[in-house]
Order: C-alpha cells, then structure tokens, then sequence
C-alpha cells in the first residue's frame, strides 16, 4: 500500500497534514500522538514581528462548528526559528510554516527569513484570514492583488509554495488561477468563513473582533465544493480542509480532487483526531483495494 | 499515563436545582491531578454540541474523580442526562494550580457560586488551618457545605439574601476580615467565582497589600494551548487561560 | 406590545415569515399551524413557466444542514394564481411571492404577472439561486448585473419588491447597494451557500446536480453577518435569514439589523417552528421589557 | 387529532443484528394510518442529526404503533440507543397507502430485506387469501416470520443462500409464479424493497400485464410535500415520495 503523494515538489509520507492554527506549533500535540506519523505538521501562521492578536473573547461554539477571532497572534518567525523548530527538526515529518504580512514587503521578508531555514519543507501563505487588519485582507479576495503578493513571495523562496486561499470570494477558481499563474506550486483550501454570533442578552457581538472566522463539520459542504471547483479550474495539487472529522470526510476531499487533506478544528475535539483519520484512510484503501492513495484524488470529477 | 483517556460514569446526581455532581472512574490510566486543573469533557459523540466542555476538578475520589457542575446551556443539559455506565472522552488535567501556601502564609480560600468546584480540593488539601469563605445568593445555592464543614476548617458562609450564615458578599466579608488582620501574619487569597467577584477580590487585596490567586474561565477551544482561543489580557501580554492558567496571580490580570 | 414591522411600504402583523421554498405554497403547513399568525407566507419561488427542477437525488444531509438541489421546480405563475392563490387569500396574513426568471425579459414578464394580482402584497426576487442553469445565476454575483435586473423589475410592479441576495459573493455589501440603486424597497438574505458532498462508496456527488445549497444552523454565523454587513451599507429594511431555528436565533438577526425574519429548514425539522418562533419572539419582549419589536432592529450595532 | 404529535418509547428492542422493533405510545391523539404509510421520527433533539428520518408503519398497536428498522447511520444509530420513556416528535402517518385489492384480484405481496416493515400491516389486513414472498440474504435476515405465520397466508421465504426456503430471490420466485398463473385470476402485486428488486418485479410485471404497486424511499426533508427534495421520475414528471407516493403503479416510474 502506497500512501505517498506528491504537492508539487514535496513529497509527503502520506497525506493526512494538520491546519494551520489548530495545532499550535506541533509540540502541544506531542504528549498525544507520534507526530512522525504524520504526513506534514502544519504550524501556525507567523508574522516577521510577534503579535498580540485580537482582544478577548475570540472563541464561540456555534452548530457543528466554531467561530474564532484570534488575529493571528503568534511568537514571530525569529523565536519561532530558534523555540520551536529544533523541536520540530527531531521528528520524521515535514514541516510547513504558515506565513502572512501586513504589506507585500513584509511578505517578502518573511518568506526568505523562512527559507533560509533548514528543517523547513514548505511555506503556506495565508492571503485569507477573515480577521481584518490593516486593510491586507484583501490579499486573498481580488486576483489582481493575489497576483501580485505571490509574485513576489515567489522570487524570494525556492521552497514548495502553498497558497492557502480564502472561501469568502465569489469565484474561488478565479483566485486560484491567479496564484498559479504567479507560481504557486499547490494550493490549499478553504481557510475559514466570515461568520458572527450576537449575545441576545448583552445585545453586543459575542467575539472582540466582532466578526470571526467559521470552522468545523458545518463548512464541510461548502469547502468540499471549493475543492472539487479548484481541481477543476489549475494544474497544480490541492491541499483539502475544512470541517474534515473522520477518514471518511478525508477520502470526500481526495476524491473531489485534493492530493492531501488537513485536520484542523477536528484537533480540538479529540487531540488523536489527525492520527486516527490516516488509521481510517489505510483501513478505507485495504477494504476498497485501493493500491495507492494518490490514485482516489479527483475521481469524482470522471464520467 | 495519559491526558487523554476514557472515564465511565459512575453516578451524574442532582445536588440542587440545575446543579449535578459527577462521579467518573477511569477506564485508562490518569495523570494525578491538582487543585486548580481542570478537565475537558466529551458532552456528546455527535457533531453538535462540537466541543468539549472544561469543568475543575471537584475531588480526587478512589476510582478517579469528581466534577460539580452547573447545567448552562446545550452541552451541560446533554451532560446532565447522560447515565451511569456511560463511556466519555477526558482531556486532562490541564493547566497549572493553585500555589501552595508557604508555612508563614495563611491561606484564605474564596468561593462564590460554582467557583466552589474549583477551590474544593484545595481547601481539602491545605495542611494549615485555612479560612474558607463561601458565599452564593441564598442558602440552597450554597452545595456542599457538609463536606466543607468535615474538613474541619474556618468556615464562613455568607448569602446575598441573609438566609445562612453572613447576609451579604463574600467581598464585604473579606474586606472587614482584612481591616482586623493583624491576628494573621501573611494573608494569602485563593478565589474562584464570577469574574466581578474575582474583580472586587483582587482590588481589596492589592489595596491591602495581599497576595492573591484567582481562577479565571474563559471559552475553550483545545485546552492544551493550541487554538490561543481562551486568552485573558495580563500586564505581560495575552495568556491562555487553559495554559499559563486557569489560576493567576490578581496582579498580572488587566481587569 | 407592538409586534408590527414596516418592510418597506409593506407593512407586516409581526416580523416573522416564511424562507422561500421552504414552505411549499403555504397550504402543506395549513393544517400544523394557522397561518393567519404569521407576519408573512413566502411561498415557493416561481417562473413564468412551470419546471420539472433537477433530477435526484435532491438532498443530503450534512453537518447541522443539508443541501438541496431541488432546482426551482414550480407549478408557475398561472397554475399558482389559479390554484394556490385563493386558498391563501382567505388567511389574514401577507403574501409574498419569490420568482425567477432566465433571462431580464422573463423577470419583467413574472413581476408584471403577479402585480396584476389581488391577495399579493410583496414580491421576493430570486436573484441568488445557486443551483445553476443557463447562466442566470450571474444575475446575483455580478452587481452590474444586478443593478441591471433589478431596475428593469422595478419599472414593472408597484408592489413593494424585496431582492434576495446571494450569499456566494466576495462583498455583499456591494450586491445590496446595486439593488438598492436599482429601485429595490427591502433585502433578504441570505439565500442558500453553494456546497457539495459524494458518497465515498460509489465515488460520486450525491446530488443528481452535483451541487447544491446549503442551510439550516450550520450556516447561521455567516448569515448573521452578512446582515450586519448589509444593515450598515444600505437604509432599507433587511428580512434576515439563514439557520434560524429558535426565537433566540431571530432575536439575533433583528439585533443585527434585519426588520424581519423568515424561518426555513426549521419547518422541514418541526412544522409548528415558525409559530413557536414567533411565541418566543413575544416572551423575549415580555421579559426584556421590550414594548415594540422594531426597536430592536440593529441594536448591536450601538456602541 | 393532529398529524404532528408526541410519541412515548414503549420499547425499543433488537429483532436481529442491527435491526431494532420499536413500539410507541402516542401521547396526543394520533390519525390511524394505513398499511403503506409513514411517519417521520425525530431521532435527537440536538441539531445534528437534523432531520427527522422516515419509517414505514410497521403494525398499528392498541396503545400506538410500531416501527421496524435497520440501523443503518448517524440517526438510526442514535435512535437504537433511545431509552423506554423518551418521548419523540412525531409527523405522520404521511404519504398514500397501498390500494386495497378489488374482489376479482389475488394480492400478492413481495418484501425484500427491510421492505417487510412496509408491508407487513398490508398482509394483515388483507381479508382475502393472500401469496407474501418474502426473501433475504439468509435466515437471520427473515424478521417477524412467526407473527407473518400467525396471518395464515401463503406464505414463502427465499434466501439468497438457501439456508430457509427457497434458494433464489423473490423476483425468481415471482417469476416462477406468474408462468403458472392461470390458478390465479388476476394478480396484484404490492411490493416494497431495494430498487433493485422492484425495478425487478415492474419489468415482470409489466412483461406479463400484471398490476403492481411498489413502495419507494427518497430522501426527504419535510416528508409533507413542502420541499420538493424527494421526488422520483415517473412518465408524468417529477412526483414526490412523500405526498403522490411513497406507493407508486410500477408502471409510472421511469426506472
Ligand atoms: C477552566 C474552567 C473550569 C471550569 N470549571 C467549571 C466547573 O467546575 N463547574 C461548572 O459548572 N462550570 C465550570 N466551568 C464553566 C463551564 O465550562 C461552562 O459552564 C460550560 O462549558 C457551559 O457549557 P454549556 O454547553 O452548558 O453552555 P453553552 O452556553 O451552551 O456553551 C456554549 C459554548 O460556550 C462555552 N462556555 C459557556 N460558558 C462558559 C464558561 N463559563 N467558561 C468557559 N466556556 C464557557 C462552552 O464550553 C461552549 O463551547 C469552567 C470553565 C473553565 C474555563
Ligand atoms: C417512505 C420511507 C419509508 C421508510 N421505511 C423504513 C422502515 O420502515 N425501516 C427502515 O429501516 N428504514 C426505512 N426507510 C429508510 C430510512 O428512512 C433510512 O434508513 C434512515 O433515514 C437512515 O437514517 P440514518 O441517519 O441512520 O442514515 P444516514 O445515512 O446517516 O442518513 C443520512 C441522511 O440520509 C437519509 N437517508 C439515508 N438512507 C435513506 C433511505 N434509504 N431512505 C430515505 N432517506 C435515507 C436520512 O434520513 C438522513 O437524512 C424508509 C424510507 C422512506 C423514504
Ligand atoms: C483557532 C483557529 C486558528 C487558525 N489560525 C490560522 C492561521 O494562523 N493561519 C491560517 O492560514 N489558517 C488558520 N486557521 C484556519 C485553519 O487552518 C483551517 O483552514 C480552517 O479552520 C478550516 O478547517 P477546519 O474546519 O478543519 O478547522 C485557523 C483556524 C482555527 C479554527
Ligand atoms: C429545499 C429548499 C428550497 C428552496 N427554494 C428556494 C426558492 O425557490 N427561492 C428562494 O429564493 N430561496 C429558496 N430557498 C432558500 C431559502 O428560502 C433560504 O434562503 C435558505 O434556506 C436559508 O434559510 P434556512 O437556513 O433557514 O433554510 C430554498 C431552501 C431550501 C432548503
Ligand atoms: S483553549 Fe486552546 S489555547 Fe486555551
Ligand atoms: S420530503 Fe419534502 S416534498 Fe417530500
């Protein structure tokens, strides 16, 4: 049984990964499961500088799923660097470093401080988080700006660029054209969708931020839909995510055309969640006689 | 040994209206808790509610331990009917704990409302002759006061409404104990209530120059300091409740 | 207690209705619950021309939701007019009549159809459809679309016309404002999200049009938004929707910023929800002390 | 006398691996139903699951009524461990009924697997000598086939493996029996089951100028005719399960 595959030039063990933001930095999770199982460790987005994020309350349960108006807070890739990636380094993995700025400069900066690490497999570039600040949200909702970002992360990585695209657009295949036409060598999607909730008590917005970003089984739907368009629409591999529970929520991505999946707000529910999905990804392969995993991807797309 | 394990139930009885106490025994070893650390339950094997739901510890118990709660909202209404036998996922214990009590110290435990789920055990624990203070609005919201009264500790129970012990706030309380203090040498506070209490608790004793830990909540995501969902604004920047907390020194909180 | 809400020119007993499609032609409900209690009945969305809709299957189940793709089978305009029309005529409550066309020409037509009609009181237009056929969907994604439809219906009725919005669009803010230049007198939103899933034994979608439109709980973060959104970008009343299955879920659509309220997925899970709503509704009001419903509308924007 | 009401859990027992006989008790008044018919459950009172899921009348009790039904997904599995005493929503009996035979027909009643919960109260009431085949994968799969004895109709079992009755299908059997049918005058088929076999049965049927009315599922939403989500071809367009169905004249249906 072959459970390899390929996103762009990176080659994974297998393509169970975990989304950017639900799995800290990896070592939260490493009292629970053997992080060298996984197919990647996806950490949580980093900025060139620290940042605090937004005020509290940043979390409300909603049904099937989460709103979460964090900001982005996070340690910068300096500490980052020097914390958290020897940690990493020790495990048989490969690590993606999910990344964003406030400016197409800071991006830039951000992206070679990051590939001039050793121990980093892959960078994931985050144009989509819903949490608006400084305006560079819209990064990942006009092509014309998408465009222009991933240019010029493009010229200053040599490393497999992911570009993790926004779910709150009108075309989502649109967009992803315009990253590969820039360079992206695989995109992953959907990051979360703007959502909020309203405290009929306070009558005031329940989250700090006002707006958060919805994640969970209730997206499902809706992000399995962007996948398939997106297989559609490029060339390049497509990362799936979003609401993905159980291996068989995994196997609905592969089929609708991603060559890997992330378990993200799943982590939360059950911290074996990632690890118990690939267990489920081989039993699936062994019941249906699937040879090769990479050969699920897309095959609802046929006749 | 594992902060993931499963946990049966072995009795979920009502204590008073809309409160239970759970007893659960673990199936798969446990890590040895504290006072202070909290668990996150498994509400429902469904999608929705979504996420687990952190209690503290209540009691260490033989077979495992205790958690008192109060039926809120969708997830302690389906924890309330859950029956004996039934299996749950439990992440923990989590986060820090409250700091003992140096032998020159003299502990004062506060508890309002719920919060007594917190501090139970600790008032258990503590080896000196502690001051617990307790106070809820009347005298049917005060649980467990049996139990407390066993541990054989200084015990003063107050209520909004007058209907046990001392007719008015923990706070009013502490703040007359506090005037007259001399009989104690160094104060220390240990409090686990509603936020505005812990607020009022904290301000009294900066102001007289006590030290104080408080035991804040705040909405969980993962409990394990993943998600940077449940963050409080301290003097040192955002800290995760579930992490660097639930228990924190008053000072370090921007109230 | 005042219960009454203005939605434009229209003026409702109370601020609940019925979503679109969700309540047949309002007499399969009849029997549940009197209709005479709601503030509207919005039936089932209609074409100059019945439609046989999409093949099955047409539902699936997801998440706190589920997707249809029922593909805007109606009798049409005349068989309704004839047929359903009477009946509902003898309740007293409004009627709201949701239509679509292929093409602007037959949008004018079915505007002027039904203005011509006694026992109407509002038109709903469907511009925001997702399950797509022969293009027209563009009506609701494309603002210079809109604005286009939208002022051509206008010239043809009378009746207070509210434009239902798509949610599928990167900023519906700009979507309300281009119906709202174009002549529309109110704004409902939000119409189902686009979604899919496949059913990972046969490896196909599971709906016969592959995709279809998500609702229910699942998705009311991100109508709630999309309210607010909308409450701050235009001055006309907003009839908010999406997800709501409690009177605690209305409350929070009012204080978002809808005037009114229409329940959906709710009747399919519990016949009597749009009426144990409104119930709801008033016991809020009793115990906030609230003396009229519309004082809520948009409050948690205050502050 | 309403058609949405309350239904208290009598019992809720397993019959066979994965298949459970649930007895329920209306709480309101309740509108008899007819063999053929169905109601819509609510399985939990969280939000997901969402929808309430269909169930054939299985037989009318004194006290209610009875459903018979695999455990099949997400609902059933919830539904399966619902305790004596739940009280559950219910809406129906939904749908058309089985046409009863005219005096010159011979019913002849097919059910496959689960299909026999659909017919069974047919065969019931069926006052005039009735055929039932009945058939499964294999012996453990025939449920209910001592109460079916007890009606005193021709009955036959078949199994795919032989381990009861006939080896074969129905649709073997039927075929078989519709050859020698000049002992019948003039055959009704009712017959509920996978698609399969009932697209079967209507190519037999059809090819001998038989009558046949088979029981079709869809998915289904508001199972009141309101959301157009279950409808199934036939030669006069899209009719829905729940409302022109869940029984159809084989010869409608565009297979
Ligand atoms: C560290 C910690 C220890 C706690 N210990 C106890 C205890 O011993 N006994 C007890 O009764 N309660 C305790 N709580 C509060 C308890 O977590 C909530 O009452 C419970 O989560 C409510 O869930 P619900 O589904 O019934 O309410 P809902 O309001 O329906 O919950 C909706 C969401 O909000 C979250 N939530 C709601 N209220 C709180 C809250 N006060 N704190 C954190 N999250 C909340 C829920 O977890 C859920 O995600 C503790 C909270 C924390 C953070
Ligand atoms: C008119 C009618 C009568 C029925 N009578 C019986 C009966 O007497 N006994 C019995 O065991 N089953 C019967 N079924 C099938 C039964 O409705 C499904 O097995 C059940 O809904 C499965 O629910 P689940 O949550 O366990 O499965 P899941 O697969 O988790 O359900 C997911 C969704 O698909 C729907 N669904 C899944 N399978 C079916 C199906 N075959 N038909 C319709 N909807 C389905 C569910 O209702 C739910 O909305 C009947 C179906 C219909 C339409
Ligand atoms: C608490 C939280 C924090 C997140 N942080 C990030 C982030 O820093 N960068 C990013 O690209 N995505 C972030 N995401 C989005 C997830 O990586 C993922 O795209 C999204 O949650 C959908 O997947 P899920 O439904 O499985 O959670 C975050 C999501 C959550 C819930
Ligand atoms: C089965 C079904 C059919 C629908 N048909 C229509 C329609 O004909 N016209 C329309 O404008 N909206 C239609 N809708 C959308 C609803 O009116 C509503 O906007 C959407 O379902 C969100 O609300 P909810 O989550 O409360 O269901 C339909 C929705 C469903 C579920
Ligand atoms: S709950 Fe996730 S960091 Fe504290
Ligand atoms: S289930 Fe809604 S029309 Fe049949």
């Amino acid at each position: 049984m072959n459970l390899e595959v390929n996103i762009g030039k990176l080659r994974l063990k297998n393509p169970v990964m975990t989304a950017s933001g639900t799995f800290g930095y990896g070592e939260e999770f490493a009292e629970f499961i053997d992080l060298s199982r996984l197919g990647a460790v996806v950490v949580k987005g980093l900025s060139i500088n620290a940042k605090e994020g937004n005020p509290p309350p940043r979390l409300v349960e909603t049904a099937s799923g989460m709103l979460n108006a964090i900001g982005l807070q996070n340690i910068g890739i300096e500490r980052f660097i020097k914390e958290k990636l020897p940690f990493l380094k020790t495990y048989d993995t490969s690590v993606i470093v999910n990344f964003f700025g406030d400016s197409v400069e800071e991006y830039e900066t951000a992206a070679a401080m990051l590939s001039s690490q050793e121990g980093i497999h892959g960078l994931e570039m985050n144009i989509s988080c819903p949490n608006k600040q400084a305006g560079w949200c819209i990064f990942g909702t006009d092509p014309k700006v998408t465009f222009e970002v991933v240019s010029a992360v493009r010229k200053r990585t040599a490393l497999p660029l992911i570009v993790k695209l926004s779910p709150n657009v009108t075309d989502i295949s649109v967009m992803a054209r315009a990253a590969v036409e820039a360079g992206a060598d695989a995109l992953s999607l959907i990051n979360t969708i703007t959502g909020m909730a309203i405290d009929i008590k306070t009558r005031r917005p329940r989250l700090g931020n006002v707006t958060g970003g919805l994640s969970g089984p209730a997206i499902k739907p809706v992000a399995l839909r962007m996948v398939y368009e997106v297989y559609k629409a490029v060339k390049v591999p497509v990362i799936g995510m979003g609401g993905i529970m159980s291996a068989d929520d995994a196997v609905e991505f592969m089929l609708a055309g991603a060559s890997g999946i992330a378990v993200g707000t799943a982590n939360f529910v059950n911290p074996l969640a990632s690890i118990e999905i690939l267990d489920g990804i081989i039993d699936y392969m062994e019941k249906q006689g699937i040879e090769a995993i990479s050969s699920l991807t897309g095959t609802a797309h046929a006749g | 040994m594992n902060r993931y394990f499963r946990a049966e139930i072995r009795s979920n009885r009502p204590v008073h209206i809309n409160h239970n106490l759970l007893s659960l025994a673990n199936i798969d070893p446990m890590v040895e808790p504290q006072p202070g650390q909290f668990y996150m339950l498994e509400v429902s094997k469904g999608l929705d509610p979504l996420l687990k739901r952190a209690f503290s510890l209540f009691r260490r118990t033989q077979e495992g331990f205790q958690i008192l709660y109060r039926i809120k909202g969708k997830g302690t209404s389906i924890l309330k009917d859950l029956k004996k036998g039934t299996v749950l996922h439990v992440l923990g214990p989590l986060g820090n704990f409250y700091p003992l009590p140096s032998d020159s110290e003299s502990p004062l435990v506060i508890a309002g409302g719920i919060g007594i789920a917190s501090v139970f055990s600790l008032v258990e624990k503590l080896s000196k002759k502690a001051f617990v203070f307790y106070g809820a609005r009347a005298e049917q919201e005060l649980f467990m006061t049996d139990a407390l009264e066993s541990f054989h500790r200084e015990l003063v129970l107050c209520t909004d409404d007058g209907s046990c012990g001392v007719k008015g706030t923990v706070v009013d309380v502490l703040t007359d104990f506090i005037k007259k203090r001399d009989e104690f040498h160094q104060p220390v506070i240990y409090a686990c209530g509603p936020k505005a209490m812990l607020r009022e608790i904290a301000k009294t004793a900066l102001a007289n120059g006590v030290k104080a830990y408080v035991s804040l909540e705040e909405h969980m995501a993962c409990g394990i300091g993943a998600c940077l969902g449940c963050v409080v604004k301290t003097t040192s920047g955002h800290q995760r409740v579930c992490k660097e907390g639930p228990v924190f020194d008053a000072r370090e909180i921007v109230w």
